[in-house]
C-alpha cells in the first residue's frame, strides 16, 4: 500500500487544504457554490469520521469485552437495534427503549457531579472571598456577593416567589448589569483568540502554501 | 420506570462508597451508551444517505453534484477508515486535507464576524448597552500589547474586571442555569416530559 | 439606511451601516500587512511570562522536566505558539531533559508537529530516549494522572513509539512526581486541574500552565492562592515568551496584526456610535 | 475518598441538595393534581414565537429550528426537543413547514417522534416529512456549517434556536442578519449566549432556556416545577449571604457544611 507521506501526496495535501481554506473564506463575501461544496465535504467526512469511530467503538468495547467472556455486553446490541424499529411501523414502540436508555444514564452522569462543581463550589468559593483586610477588598467582596446574588434573583419566574414588589424588580435590574458586564468582558475578551485563529490561517495560507518569505 | 431506574443507579455509585463490582456493573451499562450511539450513528448515515441519494437519483438541479460528493467522501472515509485503519498514514492524510481544513476555518471565521458583530450592534441605544460597550473597550485595551504600551494601568484595570465582577456575574449565572438543568433533568427522569421519548 | 429630507444618504449614514464586505476587506490588510512585514510595535512584557521563563531559565543541567501534553487540534492554533517556544527554551538549554505525556488523544500528532517546527530534537544536540521521552496518549483521566505521580514505570510499558520503558535511558533515572523538577501543563480547556489536583496538591510540585487567552481568567485566582506558579496567557503571552528568549518568531510577529486588529475594532465601536448620534439627532429634528 | 463511611466524602452536601430538590418537586407537582398552577411571568422571546410563525406564513417561507449540536442527552438538549415539539404543532396549525437542523445522531430518533407527534397534534399529519429533518453528525463545524447552507438555500422567514451552542452562535447570528429572518435563540451558557445575545432578535440565556421547557410543555405540572427553582434560589441567596457574613466574624461553619 502506498504510504501518504511521498512528497507528492505532501504537495498535493497542501493544496486540497488551501483551496478549503479560500472556499471557506469565500463566505466572508456571500454564500456561494465554493462554501456550498466545503460545506458538503465537511457533513460527508463528519459522518464518516463519525461512523468509523462508531464501528471502532462497536469492536473494542463491544465485540472485544464479549469475547473476554463479558457476556453482559451482548444486552447492547438488542438496545441499538431497537432505534431501527421504527422503519417497522407496528412495532415503532420499541425503539423508546433504546431511547429510555440513553436518557436515563446521560441525564444522570449529567447532572450528579456539575451539582457539586457548579453550584456548591462557586458558593464555597463566593463566601471565601469575602475579605475586609483594606478597602479595595471591602469594595470587592461586597461586588461579588452582591452580584453572584443579584444575578441569581434575576431568574425567578413564579409571580409567587418573586413577589414584584418595587425591591425585587429593583434586584433583578442590578443583576441584569451584572450579565452585560459579563458579556461585555467575554466579547472584549475574545476578540484576541478569535484574531489569533485567523492569523493562524493566513499564516497557512502565506508562509506555507504561497510560501512567502517575510520581510 | 427504566429511565428513573437507571438515573437512581448512577446516582448512586456517584454519592455512595459502593464495592467495585457495583462500579463495574455501572460502568458497562456506561459504556452501552457507546454501543447505542454507534447504531444510532448508523441510523444517521442511512438518513443522509436517504436525502442524499434520492437527490442525485432525481438529478436535483443545483443540488445533486454536492450529494453525489458528500456520498463519495463519506463513503471514502468509511472504506480507508475500515480497510487501513484509523491511525494510518492513509487515514491521517484524508483526515488532514478533507476534514481539519475545513473544521479550522470555519471556526476561524468567528473572527471576521465577530468584528462585523461588534460594529454592527455595538450602539449606545440604552445605558445598559452603554455599559456593556464601556466594559468592552476596556477589555479590548487591556488585551491588545498597544494598549498597556500607551497607558500601563489598563492591563491592571482588564485584569480586576475578570476576576472580580465577571466572575460574580458568571458565577451566579451559572448557579441559576444549573439549577434549572437539574429540575428539568429530575422532571424526565420522573417521566414527566413527554419531549423525552416522544410518546 | 435612513435618508435625509433631500433623499441622499449622507456620509454618517454610510458609516452607520457599513456593508460586511468592506469591513471585512479592511481587516485582511490590516492582518496580512503586519504578518509579512512585521513593524515592530511595542509588546510591554507582563510579569506572569516573566515568572514563567525565570523559571525554566533557573533550571540546572541534570534536572527533569514533566510536560503535560494535552493538546487539541480546536485549540493548537493559538496554544501551539506558546508551547512551541517553550520546547525550543528546554531544548536549547543543556542538560535539561522532559518527559512528556498527554490525557488527550489528539496530544501525540501536535507532538510530532511541535518538534517538528522547531527543527527536531537532533538539531538542539539532543537525544530521543536520553534527554527527551515521549510517553504518547494515557487514558484513564485523573486516575492516570495520580498513578502516573507515584510511580511511572508500573503504569506505563511503551512510550508513543512502542520502545519499551527499561530500554530508555532517561526512564531509569526518572520515575515519580519527585523526580521532576517542575512541571508544565499544555492545557486542553480546563485540564491543567486535573494535573493540579494529583500533582500539586498531594506533592507541592510547582505547576506552569500553558491555558488559551480565554481561560487565564480562571487562573489568576488559583495563582493567587498559590497552587499554580505561572502560565503563559495564550498568543499574546508566548510573544512576550519569544522576546524574553530573544527569538522572535510567529507569535511576535502576529502581534503587531493582533495590536492593529484591536484598534481596528475600537475604531469600528467609534464610527459607528458617533455615525448612530449624529443620524439619530437629526432624525430628531 | 473515605473508606469508613457509606458516603463518599466531599459528595454529601451535593447529594443533600439533590434529595431536597426531589423533595420540593414532588411537593409542588402534587399541588398541580390539586388544580394548583403558578402564575409565572412572560418571556418575550416565547411570545414571539408566535409572530415569527405567522410572518413565516405570511412571507411563504417555511420555518427553521435546531436545537444544537447534541453531543449526548443533555437537560439543554431536552429542552430543544420540547421546543421542536411545540413548534411542530404550532407550524402545523398555522399550516407552515417546518425544516429542522439536526445534530447528534443520538437524538436523531427522538427528533422524528416528536416532529411527528407534534405534527399529529396539531392536526396537520401529512406536514411531516422525512427529508424536512436535515442530519448534520455532532461534529461541531460540519453541523454549523450545514445549518449556515440550509438557512441560505431556503431562506426561512423564522429560524428558532433552542438548545447547546458554543461558538457557532455567531455564524447563524451573523447569517440571519444578512437572509433578514427573523431570529428566536435560547442557549444556557452565559459566554456562549453573549454571541447570539449581540446579534439576533430574541434570545433567553441561562435558566430562561430551562424554564422555557416548562413553557412549552403548558401542563400545570411542570409550570409548578419551576416554583422549586424559585425557592432553592431564595435559600441559596440566603445561604450565600449568611455565609458570607459569618466569615466576616470569622465563622467558617457554612463553607464546611456546603463542602461536606
Amino acid at each position: 500500500m502506498v504510504t501518504m507521506q511521498e512528497p507528492i501526496f505532501v504537495e498535493l495535501g497542501l493544496w486540497i487544504s488551501a483551496f478549503y481554506v479560500l472556499s471557506c473564506y469565500s463566505y466572508l463575501y456571500r454564500y456561494n457554490r465554493f462554501f456550498k461544496f466545503a460545506e458538503h465535504t465537511m457533513i460527508g467526512a463528519a459522518a464518516g469520521h463519525t461512523l468509523v469511530m462508531g464501528l471502532n467503538n462497536i469492536r473494542d468495547i463491544g465485540i472485544n469485552n464479549i469475547v473476554a467472556g463479558n457476556f453482559i455486553y451482548i444486552l447492547a446490541f438488542p438496545l441499538g437495534l431497537s432505534l431501527f424499529a421504527r422503519f417497522v411501523p407496528k412495532y415503532s414502540w420499541i425503539q423508546r427503549y433504546g431511547f429510555a436508555f440513553m436518557i436515563g444514564i446521560g441525564m444522570s452522569i449529567g447532572i450528579r457531579s456539575r451539582l457539586i462543581s457548579r453550584i456548591l463550589i462557586p458558593m464555597i468559593a463566593t463566601i471565601n472571598a469575602v475579605n475586609l483586610s483594606h478597602p479595595m477588598a471591602i469594595l470587592n467582596s461586597i461586588i461579588i456577593v452582591g452580584w453572584v446574588t443579584t444575578v441569581m434573583l434575576y431568574f425567578l419566574f413564579t409571580k409567587k416567589y418573586t413577589s414584584e414588589s418595587v425591591v425585587i424588580t429593583y434586584v433583578r435590574k442590578i443583576g441584569r448589569w451584572g450579565i452585560m458586564a459579563a458579556i461585555g468582558f467575554y466579547l472584549g475578551q475574545t476578540v484576541m483568540t478569535r484574531l489569533a485563529f485567523v492569523i493562524n490561517r493566513l499564516e497557512f495560507l502565506l508562509f506555507q502554501w504561497l510560501r512567502i518569505a517575510r520581510l | 420506570m427504566l429511565m428513573l431506574g437507571l438515573g437512581i443507579l448512577m446516582f448512586i455509585e456517584f454519592y455512595v462508597d459502593v464495592p467495585d463490582s457495583f462500579l463495574d456493573v455501572t460502568k458497562s451499562l456506561q459504556n452501552f451508551v457507546m454501543i447505542i450511539s454507534a447504531f444510532a450513528m448508523a441510523l444517521g448515515g442511512i438518513t443522509l444517505l436517504g436525502h442524499h441519494g434520492k437527490s442525485v437519483m432525481d438529478k436535483k438541479p443545483g443540488q445533486w453534484f454536492y450529494s453525489l460528493w458528500l456520498l463519495v467522501v463519506m463513503f471514502g472515509f468509511i472504506l480507508v477508515g475500515v480497510s487501513a485503519g484509523t491511525s494510518g498514514t492513509q487515514y491521517t492524510w484524508l483526515f488532514n486535507q478533507f476534514f481539519r481544513p475545513i473544521d479550522m476555518t470555519i471556526y476561524s471565521l468567528i473572527g471576521w464576524l465577530v468584528v462585523y458583530a461588534i460594529y454592527f450592534t455595538f450602539r449606545a441605544r440604552n445605558p445598559e448597552t452603554t455599559f456593556l460597550i464601556i466594559i468592552a473597550l476596556f477589555t479590548l485595551a487591556g488585551n491588545a500589547p498597544i494598549g498597556s504600551a500607551i497607558w500601563p494601568p489598563i492591563a491592571g484595570i482588564k485584569s480586576w474586571l475578570g476576576t472580580v465582577p465577571n466572575t460574580a456575574a458568571l458565577r451566579g449565572f451559572t448557579m441559576a442555569s444549573m439549577l434549572g438543568s437539574i429540575v428539568i433533568s429530575l422532571r424526565t427522569l420522573a417521566g414527566m416530559e413527554r419531549a423525552a421519548l416522544g410518546g | 439606511m435612513k435618508l435625509n429630507e433631500k433623499g441622499k444618504t449622507t456620509i454618517m449614514d454610510k458609516l452607520a451601516d457599513i456593508p460586511e464586505q468592506y469591513i471585512y476587506a479592511i481587516l485582511a490588510v490590516i492582518l496580512i500587512v503586519p504578518l509579512i512585514k512585521p513593524i515592530g510595535l511595542p509588546i510591554p512584557i507582563t510579569g506572569d511570562t516573566i515568572k514563567f521563563f525565570d523559571a525554566i531559565d533557573a533550571l540546572e543541567p541534570g534536572d527533569t522536566v514533566f510536560f503535560a501534553y494535552d493538546a487539541l487540534s480546536m485549540t493548537w492554533m493559538e496554544q501551539g505558539l506558546g508551547t512551541m517556544i517553550v520546547m525550543k527554551h528546554l531544548l536549547l538549554k543543556p542538560g535539561i531533559r522532559v518527559v512528556g505525556a498527554s490525557s488527550s488523544n489528539q496530544g501525540p500528532p501536535f507532538w510530532e508537529e511541535c518538534m517538528n517546527s522547531i527543527g527536531g530534537i537532533s538539531s538542539y544536540g539532543k537525544e530521543y530516549g536520553k534527554d527527551v521521552v515521549y510517553l504518547g496518549y494515557l487514558a484513564g483521566g485523573e486516575t492516570m494522572e495520580a498513578a502516573i505521580a507515584r510511580d511511572i514505570a508500573n503504569t506505563v510499558n511503551v512510550d508513543s513509539y512502542g520502545n519499551p520503558l527499561s530500554e530508555l535511558d532517561l526512564m531509569s533515572e526518572v520515575n515519580s512526581v519527585d523526580d521532576f523538577a517542575l512541571m508544565i501543563c499544555l492545557s486542553s480547556g480546563w485540564s491543567f486541574g486535573g494535573w493540579m489536583d494529583q500533582w500539586v496538591v498531594p506533592y507541592g510540585i510547582g505547576e506552569y500552565v500553558i491555558p488559551l487567552a480565554g481561560v487565564a481568567s480562571d487562573i489568576w485566582p488559583l495563582m493567587e492562592a498559590g497552587l499554580i506558579e505561572s502560565m503563559i496567557a495564550g498568543s499574546r503571552g508566548a510573544a512576550e515568551y519569544e522576546i524574553l528568549l530573544k527569538s522572535p518568531g510567529r507569535a511576535a510577529a502576529g502581534m503587531d496584526a493582533q495590536s492593529l486588529g484591536h484598534i481596528y475594532v475600537a475604531i469600528l465601536i467609534i464610527v459607528g456610535n458617533v455615525a448612530y448620534f449624529a443620524t439619530r439627532l437629526k432624525g430628531e429634528d | 475518598m473515605g473508606k469508613m463511611s457509606i458516603l463518599v466524602a466531599g459528595r454529601t452536601s451535593g447529594l443533600i441538595l439533590l434529595v431536597v430538590t426531589s423533595a420540593l418537586l414532588y411537593y409542588f407537582m402534587k399541588r398541580a393534581g390539586k388544580g394548583f398552577v403558578e402564575e409565572i411571568r412572560k418571556l418575550p422571546p416565547i411570545t414571539a414565537i408566535d409572530e415569527a410563525i405567522s410572518r413565516a406564513v405570511e412571507m411563504g417561507t417555511p420555518t427553521f429550528m435546531t436545537y444544537g449540536m447534541a453531543g449526548g442527552f443533555t437537560s439543554d438538549t431536552l429542552v430543544g426537543l420540547s421546543a421542536l415539539r411545540y413548534l411542530a404543532k404550532e407550524t402545523a396549525e398555522k399550516g407552515c413547514e417546518l425544516l429542522v437542523g439536526v445534530g447528534g445522531p443520538r437524538t436523531l430518533p427522538v427528533a422524528r417522534e416528536n416532529y411527528r407527534t407534534g405534527c399529529i397534534e396539531g392536526g396537520a399529519p401529512e406536514l411531516f416529512k422525512d427529508e424536512n429533518l436535515h442530519f448534520f453528525t455532532s461534529q461541531q463545524w460540519a453541523y454549523a456549517s450545514g445549518v449556515m447552507g440550509l438557512m441560505e438555500r431556503e431562506k426561512p422567514a423564522a429560524c428558532i434556536f433552542m438548545g447547546y451552542f458554543l461558538v457557532e452562535g455567531i455564524h447563524f447570528g451573523i447569517n440571519c442578519r444578512r437572509i433578514g429572518t427573523m431570529s428566536i435563540a435560547g442557549n444556557p451558557g452565559l459566554n456562549m449566549s453573549a454571541f447570539m445575545f449581540i446579534t439576533m432578535d430574541y434570545v433567553l440565556f441561562g435558566e430562561e432556556l430551562y424554564a422555557a421547557g416548562a413553557y412549552f410543555t403548558g401542563s400545570p405540572v411542570t409550570i409548578n416545577t419551576l416554583a422549586t427553582e424559585d425557592v432553592i434560589k431564595w435559600a441559596l441567596v440566603a445561604i450565600v449571604i449568611l455565609g458570607s457574613v459569618l466569615a466576616t466574624a470569622g465563622n467558617t461553619m457554612i463553607t464546611n457544611l456546603l463542602g461536606l
